[in-house]
């Protein structure tokens, strides 16, 4: 067993750190999602330039021979800064996907993907899905040696900034069944494909998505078009992991915001740090930002091993990660007191994003249901 | 004991369920919780009560409240909620109101009570300032008597919806070498007077609900004086008590209950309505129960306030698991409305509702309103000093 | 609406009050729990003598003529002198059933339990029937007039005590129907029936009650005995608010002896009183307290409405008052630190007993669940 | 990072699951959360240990100790959960042992260790007082120096099983005009000096797990001070440290866990098993998950150990988590088996499992067993103490 990080990425993390301290301040993070692009490909293309979007992957694929573990580190560096750009969606997600392709989808996206050229963007849920990634809608018909996709995504993170989709649809069988799900490549430019862009709460951009007939070709699907679910859960829970990382990222700094404004805050002459109710209060923010740290390690760790402890592992560390953000988060704002509400403070966007955090890739419940309905395989398993 | 409503009590209810029917403003139902109103839709409601005489159900009739028991004021609110109705605000109705006719002078009741019934008049609350928080008495905005003006200086923040007010109450140190809590008046201030400048705050929610209000050199004439000079702290203390008073929100929040089965019922997970779903339908169950125990603990505070206690410590019972079950609501819409609760409605062009097009109708707003709630652990006193409150007054510890 | 007592109610709250504070003192109480019988009959007569055990009933029965607030009333002064007496299995549950039987059954049993000269427990838990009022393996067979009833039933609280007892089986469906439940009253003498006593952790009595082919007359069957469920369910809820009563009165007492302890117990000099953090635990404790009895207010002036309306109403108490024992006695033990965890102090037993009462007439989970089913049904009905 | 073992940590866990397998005695499995077992039946296992030289694992290989590292007592703890085994008892172990060998005269080496390591010296703790509890610096017993002896006079509490103690170790005031955490005095004690009288107490549970231990006139010799006189305290700090660290109980905790999934899946709600019960298992999930992020917790901690660092502030999280965890998993089982947990099993003749025929026999002591562990987020520092400490060591407030 072994808890220390690898030179290499160690020197990812205090390189980005730096980074992010010198080009995304809490104030020029505001503008750019203030602005019209709500992101800077030049930023994007400054994380290609340091490796950061070749961390995780194998040297034959092009990458720095990192895995999840560099995942990790970037995320949780974007979770303190607060970065919107799409990591998650374009490298673990985008990334997670084209390495499992074939030869020809690597050379034609992994590549630039890695470069910073192509940004990817996950279009996975609907409307009526929830967070059911077998709830689908959207199909994929079959047309010639091609597909044709028809549908319509809903929240698709990162969407106005990417140039080509990964879109789950069904191939076959009805709503919901585990069977029948391809995934596949669609540009984003591509006839059929119409876009709603719109902000979100926590500072980012998303679309909803429709496809109208859209013609993609037969090298545009990923694995097996009549069994893809295998492979998108398994994308998800590396996604899961990754978002943990960002999670953790931004509470260990609502949570330091917290005990630093507690400090210099005084109320009835004495700095609000001294009650001891707020300080038990930021004791616990401390100890549920540690447990996620914990969580995360594990989940992260867990990735490689067989489908049903990854799958618990992944789920467990959402479930804990979502409550402790939570907590987090509205007791940050709480101590925070009025300054909290404002948008001009920082603690308030940790908050949001923490929030949202939880709704990405299915929340508490879902994941909670998730865990105990593989235990409860695991135990029939084990009974037999 | 019992639960059972007079034979009057029912036609009452009866008769303020037909009012509210064919008076209610129809374009206003099911907008209590949206903070980013027009001056005019806030009011309506306000202004059609005025008219009827039922804008200042907790005043005695004399000074043109409704003089109506508790158990009417009960009935009352209860019947409003079903419309979501959109209440007069509390600024005047349920704070400067009550002060002025408990302490003013006559010429002050004469002058502004009729404003404040109406709903003509807006009144501003210009209690807290910059890093003071819940410690009121720490406040430093002095007023300085200047022959037959105060000269007011200094700065207030969380002023809310100032932005449209007519007039405010500030408290303002009119004593220097005074302790903390003495030395304090409570001065009504027309806010057209020169040298007041308000300056929006945005919140996280993106509203512009509450605001910095800035004062240099304001002069007011004596007269604005609310009682004694240097006896603020009382009033200020009174007025604190009676805000406490309403914030159990019980029917507002029995009706976000409906609301919120409305939205599980439409809501699907794995294609079965959500509301189906143990989980989440537990959690309902949970926090109607929770709400359901805060409308007894209410009703019983009522009661005991009608055998002639006037609002005492128990409001901080009111004021704490009120805003809890508030803050639980809305996290629960928020929940249910899965990942539509991310998109940002007001970001994006006009404010009107789902203009936008993104998601159902109800999510709109879900992730925003979650958000602004958080005030109500906050304002009015944390909920940390409520439970000093209840530390000191009903422990004794 | 109004929540005052009348002059009746005060005057049996106060005197029961004298009573257990004369003759029911704590160190009094656990002589009486660790002796040979558990409970004193002679106090049992000093209760018949003060008219508690006629306080629940009209005149034409023999009663006082109040009803359950007057219950409310005995069971919340119980609760804060942790009286082990049955009034709750023979007054409320015995006298509840029988008040709806024949004037026969009136005259020969109502009458001796109102004069304390018999005393009732009721036999309806199962060892495998956890909270289920339905789920029976017991079963009553016609036999000519009569009936012959063979079973085993759990945890019967107030069974040592008791000369007869309130008897669930099943006569006709199968286990779990709704249908074919029928109640009895068996003499604990009569042939066939066999006990074995036990004390219970929070100091009562119970017994383990098997029925082998015990026969019994026609005129045993209280009510209908094809279909008694909804009485049996109409008593329990009244058993229910009554338990909540006596919930309320322990967790107003444990929650004031704490207040009084933390005022004496001095730590670092200090009395741990001042200290914020217990001190906001304890104002927790005291609003759990308070919504406890508001819940129990309601619970008890809903016991006439419509069936849905009272079964919600009962369980809604349940689950709020089995939610606040919880914290109010873990708490209580915390802030009395190791003092809190001896026997000789009365905290512990006021813990032990909320901690019953919580698993007595379904706990939190069941109730929870009973109160969710029947709001589905609710809007079930109001949609259509 | 990896949670990879290597082969030879594989290995050595192949070898302690076949000596527990081989060696544990049979009647005792299963036994790990009762209190009310004979001295014989607490040794047992740790004089088997002793033999094989595996009884301190945390002790450093010269003064008899495994010289394990942390992955490989990570190993052992798992293994020994596996059967619940009845684990060697702290005081000597995990408190003195490491105090005597830190800081104790090579005489008190040669004398008191090898006693603690064959389990044949039972230890007892003498910290705590009569109404200081957490607040272990303002003790009052009293040890004077008369000669070649120290004479110790005062009252103990909470002397956990000091009814079958041999030696305990005492902290008394040897300077009575010191400032409160000075002038402490760190000494050993035989429990059968002339003087001494242990006196049980009775716990809610029924247990008799804990003494009052009176001292009058304790004649003790000046050899068994350890370390300095007046520095007694430093040593106590540095015990407690240590204590806090195996107090997590993981491994326990997980048997528990399955422990409770067995119970689960005996117990039936309306006909199906109560484990297949949503709401049942999804609290049992939380558990599990909440004992994951404990384990991985430690796991961070035991590695920072590992390089370098001393058990540290951390090691009260580990604390604090793992009591909740505990208490948490007797609540659910308690829970778990419905109408059984009322009878009262010590309450009854005799003392074996279920031999009084009341439920099942796992019922027996669950309501005992919740009660009992609620002295957890009591003892070795309460958890508010706890929180204390993180609030300045960690928070820096």
């Amino acid at each position: 067993m072994d808890f220390n990080f690898t030179e290499e990425q160690t020197m990812i993390r205090d390189s980005l750190a730096r980074l992010i301290k010198d080009q995304y301040d809490f104030d020029t993070r505001r503008k750019v999602v203030a602005s019209k692009e709500g992101w800077r490909p030049k930023m994007w293309a400054q994380f290609a330039e340091l490796g950061l979007l070749a961390a995780p992957f194998s040297e034959e694929d092009g990458g720095l021979g990192g895995g999840p573990i560099d995942a990790m580190v970037v995320m949780e560096e974007f979770g303190k800064g607060l970065v919107v750009e799409p990591f998650l969606q374009s490298v673990v997600v985008g990334g997670g996907f084209l390495k499992r392709g074939t030869e020809g989808q690597k050379a034609e996206h992994l590549a630039p993907m890695i470069a910073g050229e192509r940004v990817f963007a996950f279009a996975y849920a609907e409307p009526k899905g929830r967070y059911n990634l077998a709830d689908l809608e959207t199909t994929a018909k079959k047309d010639g040696a091609g597909w044709k996709i028809s549908g319509h995504k809903a929240v698709v993170v990162g969407a106005p900034w990417a140039s080509h989709l990964i879109v789950t649809a069904r191939t076959a069988g009805g709503r919901r069944d585990t069977k029948g799900i391809g995934v596949f490549i669609v540009a984003k430019d591509a006839k059929g494909v119409t876009t709603r862009d719109y902000p979100t709460v926590d500072g980012r951009r998303a679309s909803e998505v429709h496809f109208d007939n859209v013609s993609v070709g037969a090298d545009a699907a990923i694995g097996d078009a009549a069994n893809g679910l295998p492979l998108i859960e398994r994308v998800t829970d590396e996604a899961i992991a990754a978002l943990c990382a960002e999670a953790c990222g931004a509470m260990k700094v609502a949570q330091t915001m917290t005990v630093e404004y507690s400090r210099q805050r005084k109320q009835f002459g004495t700095p609000i740090g001294k009650f001891q109710v707020l300080q038990h209060k930021m004791v616990d923010m401390f100890m549920e930002a540690e447990q996620s740290v914990s969580m995360t390690y594990m989940a992260t760790l867990k990735l490689d091993e067989d489908d049903v402890t990854r799958k618990k592992a992944a789920s467990a560390a959402k479930v804990r990660i979502g409550q402790a953000g939570r907590f987090v988060g509205q007791n940050a704002i709480q101590i925070h007191g009025g300054m909290g509400m404002t948008d001009e403070l920082a603690i308030g966007h940790y908050f949001k994003r923490l929030t949202i955090i939880d709704s990405e890739f299915g929340n508490v419940d879902h994941h909670l249901k998730r865990y105990t309905d593989l235990s409860a395989a695991d135990m029939a398993v084990a009974a037999e | 004991m019992n639960l059972d409503f007079t034979p009057e009590e029912n036609a009452f209810r009866e008769e303020v369920r037909a009012f509210i029917r064919d008076n209610y403003p129809k374009e206003l139902m099911n907008m209590g919780t949206r903070e980013d109103l027009s001056r005019e839709q806030f009011l309506a409601w306000h202004k059609i009560l005025g008219k009827k005489g039922w804008s200042a159900v907790a005043w005695p009739k004399k000074y043109g409240g409704t003089g109506w028991t508790s158990t009417q004021r009960y009935i009352w609110s209860e019947e409003n909620a079903r419309v979501d109705a959109l209440m007069p605000l509390p600024f005047g109705v349920s704070m400067v109101g009550p002060v002025i006719y408990t302490f003013g002078s006559e010429e002050q009741k004469a002058k502004h009570l009729p404003g404040i019934l109406s709903g003509d008049v807006w009144w501003a609350q210009g209690y807290s300032e910059p890093g003071a928080g819940s410690d009121l008495a720490s406040l430093k905005t002095t007023a300085v008597r200047d022959g037959d003006h105060y000269v007011i200086n200094g700065q207030k923040t969380w002023t809310t919806l100032a932005q449209h007010a007519d007039w405010g109450f500030f408290l303002c140190r009119t004593d220097p070498s005074a302790k903390s809590q003495e030395g304090i008046s409570f001065i009504l201030v027309n806010m057209k007077t020169p040298g007041i400048e308000v300056r929006p705050i945005k919140l996280i929610d993106g509203t512009h609900e509450v605001n910095e209000t800035w004062l240099t050199d304001v002069r007011v004439p004596v007269e604005n004086l609310v009682g004694k000079e240097n006896e603020g702290w009382t009033y200020a203390k009174f007025l604190l008590a009676h805000e406490r008073s309403g914030i159990a929100g019980v029917a507002r929040s029995k009706r976000g209950i409906e609301r919120l089965r409305d939205i599980a019922s439409s809501e699907t997970i794995d294609g079965t309505p959500l509301i189906l779903n143990g989980d989440f339908s537990r959690k309902i169950s949970q926090l109607e129960i929770d709400l359901t125990a805060l409308e007894f603990t209410e009703l019983r505070t009522l009661a005991s306030e009608a055998a002639g206690k006037g609002p005492g410590p128990e409001s901080s019972i009111l004021k704490i698991k009120g805003t809890e079950i508030q803050q639980r609501l809305t996290e629960l819409t928020l929940e249910a409305v899965g990942n539509y609760g991310a998109p940002y409605a007001r970001g994006m062009d006009g404010h009107g509702v789902n203009d936008f097009g993104v998601g159902p109708e109800y999510s709109n707003f879900a992730a925003d309103t979650y958000f602004n709630m958080r005030k109500t652990s906050i304002y009015g006193g944390s909920n940390e000093i409520q439970r000093n409150i209840i530390t000191k007054m009903i422990l004794g510890l």
